[in-house]
C-alpha cells in the first residue's frame, strides 16, 4: 500500500478489482463503509463474480477472469480521449513529458526487441532521449508541451486509444453502459480536490500479466492525480499478517533485505555489483534517493559479517552466492521436478496446496533426499507422501524422501514485530507457551545453524568461511531474541557518525542505535540489517512498541503507533500531494506542505525537508527521474500493458492482435517444458475458472480451526444458473471440475452472483473455485484446489496464474 | 450500563412485579444491513465468547452456515439473491434474538425464572431454571429459541448480558468489521439509524427505514433496512411481528379464566355439598333391602 | 368410607389453591436472576496481532493465571484491541476465531520423523531432528557446492537445497533465515509472497 | 361399612384397576399440568423432583393415561350408548342436581349424566392427547404454528377435563355409597334400585 488501512476513508471514490476487500480483509474493509458512511463516498466493484464486497456496493459490473487491462485500458482511453486527467500533475509529476527512443514501436501486439525463442525483450529500444548538459551531465529530453509525437504521454494516448468501449466490452464481458458508467465515476477524481482509492489483491497479482495490471492501475492513479493523496494510492491489500515484512526482509533469491538487488554472476566484484545499482539522477536537481544504495549494501554487509566485514575484503561481498538465474518457487519446484535439489525446508509454507499443479509439486518432493516442515499446525505438505485416497493417490513405499516434522510456536507464543500492508512495523507479545515441546521459528533456525557452524568449526567443509563470521551477537546463541535481531535490523553506529554537513558534530556515537537511514555510511562505520527499516528501533528505544493511536489531523495518520517504513511516513509520494509551489491540491486533507522554509503537516514528508518548490525537486525521489513512470521501461513484457489473454484462454486469438499468435498469451511469460503441454484448450475445457478465498476461511491455515470449519465446512464451487441449467446441475448437487491437470470433486452452489458473459459473441461461463480444503484439517476433508491450476507466472514476478484458467464440470 | 444491567424488569412465570422504581438506560443493538457483508465475524464472536461450538456441518448450496440457529448456533447469517429493479442485490442479514420488548418466550414460559427480562432490555434464558418444555419456542414471533438435543434447556442470544453487565458490547457487536452492528442506548442506535437510512435514501432506496417493530413493543435489536417496506425479501423477517393470538389467548386471558372457572367447578361441588346435602339412599329403600334380607 | 372421602377432598382441594401449598411444605424459590459471571474478571491480558491477513488486527489475548510461577498460562479467549487504530477492536471470521487455531487438535506438539518409505510418524527429540538435518544440510552442501561457475567467476552458490519462508513469521525470523541461508550459500529460496 | 354378601357388583377387579390407572394418571397430569399453566401452581412441579422431571414425565404419563383410557373406552363404549331415557333424565338435570331425584326417569347402569360424561371425556382424551403429542418436543416435531394451537387446545381441554373430573369426584361422593363401587366394586342393593333401577332389575331379576 502507497498509503494504509485507516487512509481508505478519506477516498470519495473506492474501486475494488482484483480483490475482493471484504472478503479478504474485512477490518481494513471497515474504512471503505467509514468512507461512504462520512464522506458520502462511492464503492464501485468490478469483478467476474458478485462478492460480498459487491453486496454493500454502489455500482458492481462483471468482468472475464483475466481480462483486466483490457478493462483498465479501456479507462485509461476514455480518460484521455475526454480530457479527464489532472493536467498539472500529468505534467509535472510524470514522465509524460519525457521523449522516448524513436526506435520504440509496438505493433501487432508486440513492443520492439522481442525474441520469441528466449521469450523475452530486448529492452534497447525502451530508453528516454538523452542529452548532454553543460558541466557534462546527461538529462533526459522532455517536451513540456507534451505534443512531441515520441513523447510518453502520446505514446501512451495512442497505445490506448485502440481501447474502445466496444473493445473493452467484447474483451471483458462486461456491458458497454456499466463499463462507461464506472468510467465517469473513475473520472471525477480527475478533480484536484477528489481521490480515488484502489484497492486490489491477488486478483491481479496471480496472472500472467499480473504486474501489468497493477501498473495499468497506476497509470490512471497518476493521470487522475491521485498518488501521493490522502484517500488515494495504489493499494495493495497482501497476503498475511507479516507478509509485507516478511518481503521487506527480502526472504527471496533476488534481493536482500531491504529490496537490495542480490549479486548475479555478472556482478564479479563489489565495485562492479554497486555501480549497476546506484544510478545518476536523470533530470536536473533530483533527490535520485538511490544513489545512497552503497551505503544500505555496506550496512547490510556489516550487520551480517560484522568485525570480519573490512574494507581489505571488500565487506566479505565474495561471501554472498551469486545468483545465476531465477530461484523463485514455480523455478524451484521445476528444478526438484527435475531431480537438481536434494534438500528442502518449508517454514510455515504449505506448497502441495499452495503451488501451482499440485501433481507435479508432489512428484517434486518425492525427489527430494530430505523435506524438514516446520510449522505449527499439520500440513499437507508434510504428509504429500501418505495416501489419502483420491485427495492425495500416492504410495509411499516408492516415496524415497526422509520427511522431519518440527513443531513451531504460533503468533500467540511468540513476542516479534509484524509489518500490516500500510508498512506499519509493531511489535507483538507472547501471552502463552506452545503445546508440548513446539519451539519458536528462531530458535529452531539458530540451533539448526549453530550445530552446522559446529560442524564446519570441528569438521572444515566447502567455504566455511561466511558461517564461522557470521556475526551472532547473541546472549543465547540458540535462543536471539526478537529484540536483539530487531535492534540490529534498525541499525546501529559501530563507530562515530559525524554530520555530513560539520565533519566534526557526533550524529550518533559508536554502539548506539542510529535515528534512521539517513545516518548510514558506507564506510563500515554502521550496520543496519534492513535500511528501509532504519530507526525502527532507535536510542529512544522500540518504536514498533509505541501505542499512542491519537490522531490530531483526523486523517487516520497515527504517527506516534508502531512504525512505518520508511522514516515513520505513513503515505508514500506524499510531496505529490501539494501543487508546484507547496499549497496541497485539497486544502481539507493536507498531508503536508511548504511552510516557506520546509515540509511539514500531518505525516513525514517523502521530500528532502528543506527542498523548497523552486528547487523543481520532484516527489518520486526513489526514480532518477523524480517523477511517476507513465512509460515503464523497468518491465518485462512492455513499457505499457497490453491485454494478452491467460495461457489458458476461451477465445482463440487475441482480439487486439488477431492476425499474430504469439500475442495471444503474455510474450514475456516463463513457460517450463512439459508445463506448455499440459494447458487445457477451450474446446475440452470451455469454461473460465478461477480461484479465490472467502471469508469465513484463510487459505489452508483455519480448516484447522473449528470455528471456521462450522462455518464454511465443506468445499464446493460456484457456477451461475445458466450453466448449471445446461449442465442438469442443481443447487447442492456433487460436481467434478477437470482441468488438463487433474479434478476435484465438490458440492455445487448455484447462484444469480455469477453472470453468464457474451466474450466476442460467445456465451461464456465462469467456474468460481474457492481454495480452503485440503486432506488435514477439521473440516470435512477435501481436493486441493491447485491440483487444476495451470503452472505459469507472471513475466515480472513470477506469481502463479490462479485467477485464469480453463475446466470442464459434470455432474459427479 | 454497567451493573445496573442486573435489574430485573420481568421474570417468567411470576405474577408479582419486579423491583422497578430504578430507572436505567436502555440498550439496542442495531444491525445496519446495507453495510453487513456476511462475513460471519458475528457468528464466530459469539460462539468463542460464549464457549458453544455448533456441529461441523456440510454445504447445502448456499453460504448458510450453520444452516439455522442451533442451541450452539445463537446468530446465524442468512442469505438472499434478490433482484431488484433489474439489479442483483444480495441481501444478509443477521438473525438473533431481537430482544423484545414485549417477548413472547417469557410470555410463554412456565418456568418460573428461567427467562429474565432485564431493566436495560436484554431478555435473557437462565438454563438453570429451564425446564426443557419448549414453550418459549411457541412464544417466539421470530423463531429463534432452540432446544439442545443434548441437555433439553432452551438457547438463544443473550446479548452477552455477562459483557453488558461489565459494561462492554457483545462480543459479536464488538468484533463486526465493517460497523454493521452497533451497540448502544437505544435513543443513540435510533438516531445513527435514523442518519444512515437517510444515507441510503440518498444512494436511491426510498424505502430505507428502519425495523422496531411496534408488534412486540420495539426491539432491542433493530435492523436497518434498504427494502424497510418488505421485510420478507431479507430470508422472511416478519413484516409486523407480534406474539401470536394463540399465545397471547393461551398465556393471557385463558389462565385466569380457566383458573377461575376450574376453582368455581371445585367451589360450586362445596357448595352444592353444603347446601343440599348428599345424595343418600333413600330410608324406604334401605328398609326393603334389610327387610328383603330378613326374609 | 367419611375419612377416606375427606382425603379425597383435600387432594382435589390442594390441587387447586396456592394458599395450601404453603401448608404442604413447599415454598416458590426465590431463583436470583444472574448473568453468567464475565469469565475474563481476572484472566491476564496480553497485547498481540492477527497473524491472518495484512490489515494485521490488533488482539487481546486472555490467558489463565496472574503469570505466577505455579500457575500455567493457559489461553482462553482472544478478542480484538480497541487501541489498534486499523481494526480498532473489530476482528473478522477468522480473528474472532483464533482461540480454535491456536489450540487445533491438529496442533503438532513434538518432533517427528517419516523415514524413507515408511508409512508413519515416529516421534524423535528435538536434537536427534535437528542434528539429522544437519547432517543432510552439510553433506549435501558440501557435495553440491559451486564455489566458481564455468567462467571462472566465483559465485560461492549451493542450490540443491530450497527453503520456502512463512508469511506469517515475525520480521526477525524472516531476517534471521535470511541472514543464515545467504550465509549457507543458499540461492534457491522464495516466501509465500510470492504467491 | 358393612359388607353384605347380596351386594352388587357393579365393577369387577380389572375394571377397577383400569379407573384407577386412569385415574391416578389423571391426577398426576393435572398436577404437573397445572404446574405448568399457571404460575401459582408451579410449586407443584416438587412433587415430581422439580420442573424438568416434571416436563420429561408428564407426556410419559399421558401416553400411559392414554392406552389405558383406550382399553377403558372399549370395556364400556357399549354402556354408553346413548337412549331415549337418557335424553329425558338429561332435560332434567336441574333437579336432580337439585337434591330431587324423585321423578328422575329409571336408569340402567348409567345414567344420561355419566354417559354424557363419558363421551365428553372420551372426545377430551382425543384433544389432549393429539394436542399432548404436538407439544412432546423431545420426540416430535410440528411447524410452529400448529404447536401454539397445539398449546392452546390442550391448556383449554385440560381445563374442561379438570372441571369434569371434579363434576366426575364430586358426583361419586355426593352421592354416597358411589365411590365404593369404584374401591370395592359392589354397591348395595339400595343404592342400586334408587339410582340405577333398569340396572337393579337387569341384575337380580327384582322389579
Amino acid at each position: 500500500m502507497t498509503n494504509h488501512w485507516v487512509d481508505i476513508k478519506n477516498a470519495d471514490l473506492i474501486m475494488v478489482m482484483g480483490g475482493n476487500a471484504a472478503e479478504a480483509h474485512p477490518c481494513g474493509f471497515k474504512w471503505v463503509i467509514e468512507a461512504k458512511k462520512d464522506r458520502k463516498a462511492k464503492l464501485v466493484v468490478v469483478d467476474p463474480r458478485f462478492t460480498r464486497s459487491a453486496a454493500v456496493s454502489d455500482f458492481y459490473a462483471p468482468v472475464r477472469a483475466g481480462s483486466d487491462i483490457a478493462f483498465l485500458g479501456g479507462v485509461i482511453n476514455y480518460l484521455l480521449t475526454n480530457d479527464k486527467i489532472h493536467h498539472d500533475y500529468v505534467k509535472n509529476y510524470t514522465n509524460a513529458s519525457f521523449l522516448i527512443n524513436p526506435d520504440f514501436k509496438f505493433e501487432d501486439g508486440l513492443f520492439s526487441g522481442y525474441n520469441p525463442e528466449k521469450r523475452s525483450y530486448d529492452k534497447a529500444t525502451w530508453g528516454y532521449q538523452m542529452e548532454t548538459v553543460k558541466g557534462g551531465d546527461s538529462f533526459a529530453k522532455v517536451d513540456p508541451t507534451l505534443q512531441d509525437p515520441n513523447c510518453a504521454f502520446q505514446l501512451l494516448k495512442k497505445h490506448y486509444s485502440r481501447y474502445t468501449p466496444d473493445m473493452v466490452s467484447k474483451v471483458t464481458g462486461t456491458p458497454k453502459e456499466s463499463f462507461l458508467k464506472i468510467c465517469e465515476m473513475i473520472a471525477e477524481t480527475a478533480a484536484p480536490d477528489k481521490t480515488m482509492t484502489i484497492c486490489y489483491a491477488l486478483g491481479w497479482t496471480q496472472h500472467s500479466v499480473g504486474s501489468q495490471n497493477i501498473r495499468t492501475m497506476a497509470i490512471i492513479q497518476t493521470l487522475l492525480g491521485n498518488m501521493g493523496m490522502a484517500g488515494g494510492g495504489i493499494n495493495a491489500l497482501r497476503g498475511h499478517a507479516n507478509v509485507q515484512g516478511i518481503t521487506d526482509m527480502c526472504l527471496y533469491s533476488e534481493n536482500l533485505p531491504g529490496y537490495i538487488s542480490a549479486p548475479t554472476d555478472a556482478d564479479v566484484d563489489r565495485k562492479t555489483y554497486l555501480e549497476k545499482r546506484t544510478p545518476k539522477p536523470l533530470r536536473p536537481n533530483q533527490m535520485n534517493f538511490p544513489q545512497n544504495f552503497p551505503k544500505w549494501f555496506t550496512s547490510l554487509q556489516k550487520a551480517w559479517y560484522g568485525n570480519a566485514a573490512t574494507d581489505k575484503n571488500d565487506y566479505g561481498y565474495e561471501w554472498l552466492p551469486k545468483r545465476d538465474g531465477a530461484y523463485d518457487v514455480l523455478a524451484i519446484f521445476e528444478r526438484m521436478h527435475q531431480g537438481k535439489m536434494n534438500g528442502f525446508v518449508c517454514q510455515g509454507f504449505n506448497p502441495l496446496a499452495s503451488v501451482s499443479n499440485k501433481k507435479k509439486v508432489g512428484d517434486a518432493l518425492a525427489k527430494l533426499k530430505y523435506l524438514v516442515v516446520i510449522d505449527p499446525l499439520v500440513t499437507d505438505t508434510s504428509e504429500f507422501w501418505k495416501n489419502h485416497g483420491e485427495l492425495n493417490e500416492v504410495d509411499a513405499s516408492k516415496i524415497p524422501t526422509e520427511v522431519f516434522r518440527l513443531p513451531a510456536d504460533c503468533f500467540a507464543e511468540d513476542t516479534g514485530s509484524f509489518t500490516n500492508s500500510g508498512r506499519v512495523i509493531q511489535w507483538h507479545w507472547k501471552a502463552a507457551d506452545g503445546p508440548g515441546e513446539s519451539k519458536g521459528d528462531i530458535e529452531i533456525i539458530a540451533t539448526l545453524f549453530q550445530k552446522l557452524k559446529a560442524m564446519y568449526a570441528k569438521d572444515g567443509g566447502k567455504l566455511p568461511d561466511p558461517i564461522l563470521n557470521l556475526s551472532w551477537p547473541h546472549r543465547i546463541p540458540t535462543k536471539p531474541s526478537s529484540a536483539e535481531l530487531l535492534m540490529e535490523i534498525s541499525g546501529k553506529a559501530l563507530g562515530d557518525v559525524f554530520d555530513p554537513k560539520d565533519k566534526t558534530k557526533v550524529i550518533a556515537k559508536a554502539g548506539e542505535q542510529l535515528a534512521g537511514f539517513a545516518q548510514l555510511r558506507d564506510d563500515g562505520s554502521t550496520s543496519c540489517g534492513n535500511w528501509i527499516y532504519g530507526g525502527c528501533w532507535s536510542q529512544a528505544g522500540n518504536l514498533t512498541a509505541r501505542r499512542d493511536n491519537s490522531d490530531p489531523s483526523g486523517l487516520g495518520q497515527t504517527l506516534l503507533w508502531g512504525f512505518a517504513w520508511p522514516a515513520n511516513r505513513r503515505i508514500i509520494y506524499n510531496r505529490a500531494s501539494c501543487d508546484l509551489s507547496g499549497k496541497p491540491w485539497d486544502p481539507k486533507r493536507t498531508v503536508i506542505r511548504w511552510t516557506g522554509t520546509a515540509w511539514a503537516g500531518n505525516d513525514i514528508p517523502d521530500m528532502r525537508p528543506d527542498a523548497a518548490p523552486d528547487e523543481n525537486v520532484m516527489p518520486f525521489i526513489m526514480t532518477p527521474e523524480g517523477v511517476a513512470r507513465l512509460f515503464a521501461p523497468g518491465m518485462a513484457d512492455g513499457p505499457f500493458s497490453e491485454h494478452y489473454e491467460p495461457f489458458e484462454t476461451p477465445l482463440d486469438k487475441n482480439p487486439f492482435s488477431p492476425n499474430n499468435p504469439k500475442a495471444l498469451n503474455n510474450p514475456a511469460a516463463r513457460v517450463y517444458k512439459g508445463d506448455m503441454e499440459v494447458f487445457g484448450k477451450a474446446k475440452d475445457f470451455p469454461y473460465v475458472a478461477t480461484t479465490y478465498r472467502l471469508v469465513e476461511h484463510f487459505h489452508f491455515w483455519t480448516k484447522h480451526s473449528k470455528l471456521n470449519a462450522i462455518l464454511q465446512p465443506e468445499q464446493f464451487v460456484e457456477i451461475g444458473e445458466e450453466l448449471a441449467k445446461e449442465k442438469g446441475i442443481a443447487n447442492g448437487d456433487r460436481v467434478k471440475v477437470r482441468s488438463n491437470r487433474g479434478f476435484i470433486k465438490a458440492v455445487a452452489v448455484v447462484s444469480k452472483r455469477i453472470a453468464t458473459l457474451t466474450i466476442d459473441g460467445k456465451k461464456t461461463h465462469t467456474v468460481g473455485i474457492p481454495i480452503h480444503w485440503g486432506f488435514k484439517g477439521v473440516t470435512k476433508p477435501g481436493f486441493i484446489t491447485n491440483t487444476l491450476t495451470p503452472y505459469v507466472g507472471d513475466a515480472n514476478s513470477q506469481t502463479p496464474e490462479f485467477k485464469a484458467f480453463l475446466v470442464n464440470i459434470e455432474k459427479a | 450500563m454497567a451493573l445496573q444491567s442486573l435489574d430485573i424488569a420481568r421474570r417468567s412465570a411470576t405474577t408479582t412485579p419486579a423491583p422497578g422504581v430504578r430507572q436505567t438506560t436502555e440498550v439496542a443493538k442495531l444491525i445496519d444491513v446495507s453495510t453487513c457483508i456476511g462475513c460471519k465475524a458475528c457468528q464466530v464472536a459469539c460462539m468463542e465468547w460464549n464457549d458453544i461450538r455448533d456441529e461441523v456441518g456440510s454445504c447445502t448450496g448456499v453460504y448458510d452456515n450453520p444452516v439455522d440457529l442451533s442451541a450452539k448456533s445463537w446468530t446465524v447469517m442468512r442469505f438472499a439473491e434478490v433482484e431488484e429493479k433489474g439489479k442483483l442485490e444480495w441481501l444478509i442479514r443477521k438473525d438473533g434474538c431481537m430482544h423484545c420488548a414485549d417477548p413472547g418466550c417469557l410470555k410463554a414460559c412456565p418456568a418460573p425464572g428461567a427467562i429474565i427480562q432485564y431493566a436495560n432490555g436484554i431478555v435473557d434464558f437462565h438454563q438453570e431454571n429451564c425446564i426443557g418444555c419448549g414453550y418459549c419456542v411457541t412464544g417466539c414471533p421470530f423463531n429463534i429459541p432452540r432446544i439442545s438435543k443434548e441437555d433439553s434447556k432452551a438457547y438463544k442470544c443473550s446479548l452477552c448480558s455477562d459483557r453488558v453487565a461489565v459494561g462492554q458490547a457483545p462480543a459479536c457487536a464488538k468484533a463486526c468489521p465493517t460497523g454493521a452492528i452497533q451497540f448502544g442506548s437505544k435513543e443513540q442506535m435510533k438516531d445513527y439509524a435514523g442518519k444512515r437510512v437517510a444515507d441510503l435514501k440518498s444512494r436511491g432506496y426510498d424505502k430505507a427505514g428502519l425495523y422496531d417493530p411496534p408488534g412486540v413493543g420495539g426491539t432491542h435489536v433493530m435492523y436497518v433496512l434498504h427494502h424497510a417496506d418488505r421485510p420478507e425479501l431479507y430470508k422472511g423477517l416478519p413484516n409486523d411481528p407480534g406474539i401470536s393470538p394463540l399465545v397471547s389467548l393461551w398465556k393471557g386471558i385463558a389462565k385466569p379464566v380457566a383458573t377461575v372457572a376450574m376453582a368455581a367447578v371445585a367451589l360450586g361441588s362445596l357448595f352444592h355439598y353444603v347446601m343440599k346435602g348428599p345424595n343418600e339412599v333413600s330410608k324406604e329403600l334401605e328398609d326393603e333391602m334389610e327387610k328383603e334380607d330378613a326374609k | 368410607m367419611q375419612v377416606s372421602r375427606r382425603q379425597f377432598f383435600k387432594i382435589c382441594g390442594a390441587g387447586l389453591s396456592g394458599s395450601s401449598i404453603a401448608l404442604m411444605g413447599y415454598s416458590p424459590t426465590s431463583a436470583l436472576a444472574e448473568v453468567r459471571s464475565y469469565k475474563l474478571a481476572h484472566a491476564t491480558e496480553t497485547r498481540n496481532m492477527c497473524p491472518y491477513c495484512s490489515v494485521s488486527c490488533g488482539v487481546l489475548i486472555y490467558t489463565t493465571g496472574d503469570k505466577s510461577k505455579n500457575a500455567k498460562a493457559d489461553i482462553i479467549h482472544i478478542e480484538g484491541d480497541p487501541d489498534n487504530p486499523v481494526n480498532r477492536g473489530t476482528l473478522c471470521p477468522k480473528g474472532a476465531g483464533l482461540l480454535d487455531m491456536v489450540k487445533s487438535p491438529n496442533r503438532l506438539k513434538f518432533p517427528e520423523v517419516r523415514e524413507p518409505g515408511s508409512n508413519e510418524w515416529k516421534r524423535i527429540s528435538w536434537d536427534d531432528a535437528l542434528t539429522r538435518i544437519a547432517k543432510h544440510m552439510k553433506a549435501d552442501r558440501d557435495a553440491n557446492f559451486i564455489e566458481k561457475n564455468k567462467d571462472g567467476v566465483t559465485v560461492n552458490r549451493w542450490n540443491t537445497f530450497g527453503f520456502l519462508a512463512s508469511s506469517a513469521a515475525n520480521n526477525e525470523t524472516g531476517y534471521i533465515s535470511h541472514k543464515v541461508l545467504r550465509s549457507l550459500g543458499a540461492v534457491a529460496f522464495d516466501t509465500q509472497a510470492r504467491i | 361399612m358393612i359388607r353384605n354378601p347380596k351386594d352388587l357388583q357393579r365393577y369387577n377387579a380389572e375394571e377397577r384397576a383400569n379407573h384407577w390407572l386412569v385415574g391416578i394418571c389423571f391426577i398426576l397430569l393435572a398436577l404437573s399440568g397445572l404446574a405448568f399453566f399457571h404460575p401459582a401452581f408451579y410449586p407443584l412441579t416438587q412433587l415430581f423432583g422439580g420442573g424438568v422431571w416434571a416436563r420429561i414425565l408428564h407426556p410419559i404419563i399421558g401416553a400411559l393415561m392414554m392406552i389405558a383410557f383406550v382399553v377403558m373406552f372399549f370395556r364400556f363404549r357399549a354402556l354408553n350408548q346413548m337412549t331415549a331415557a337418557d335424553k329425558e333424565w338429561l332435560s332434567r338435570v336441574g333437579e336432580m342436581i337439585d337434591g330431587n331425584d324423585h321423578n328422575m326417569p329409571e336408569q340402567g347402569k348409567y345414567n344420561g349424566g355419566q354417559k354424557a360424561m363419558f363421551w365428553a371425556m372420551s372426545l377430551c382424551m382425543l384433544l389432549l392427547f393429539v394436542s399432548g403429542i404436538l407439544l412432546w418436543r423431545a420426540y416430535f416435531s410440528f411447524p410452529v404454528d400448529v404447536v401454539r394451537l397445539g398449546a392452546v387446545v390442550h391448556a383449554a381441554i385440560a381445563a374442561i377435563m379438570i372441571a369434569m373430573i371434579f363434576v366426575h369426584v364430586y358426583a361419586a361422593l355426593w352421592v354416597r355409597g358411589t365411590v365404593r363401587a369404584m374401591v370395592y366394586g359392589t354397591v348395595t342393593r339400595a343404592w342400586a334400585k334408587q339410582h340405577h333401577r333398569a340396572w337393579y332389575r337387569q341384575v337380580t331379576g327384582k322389579s
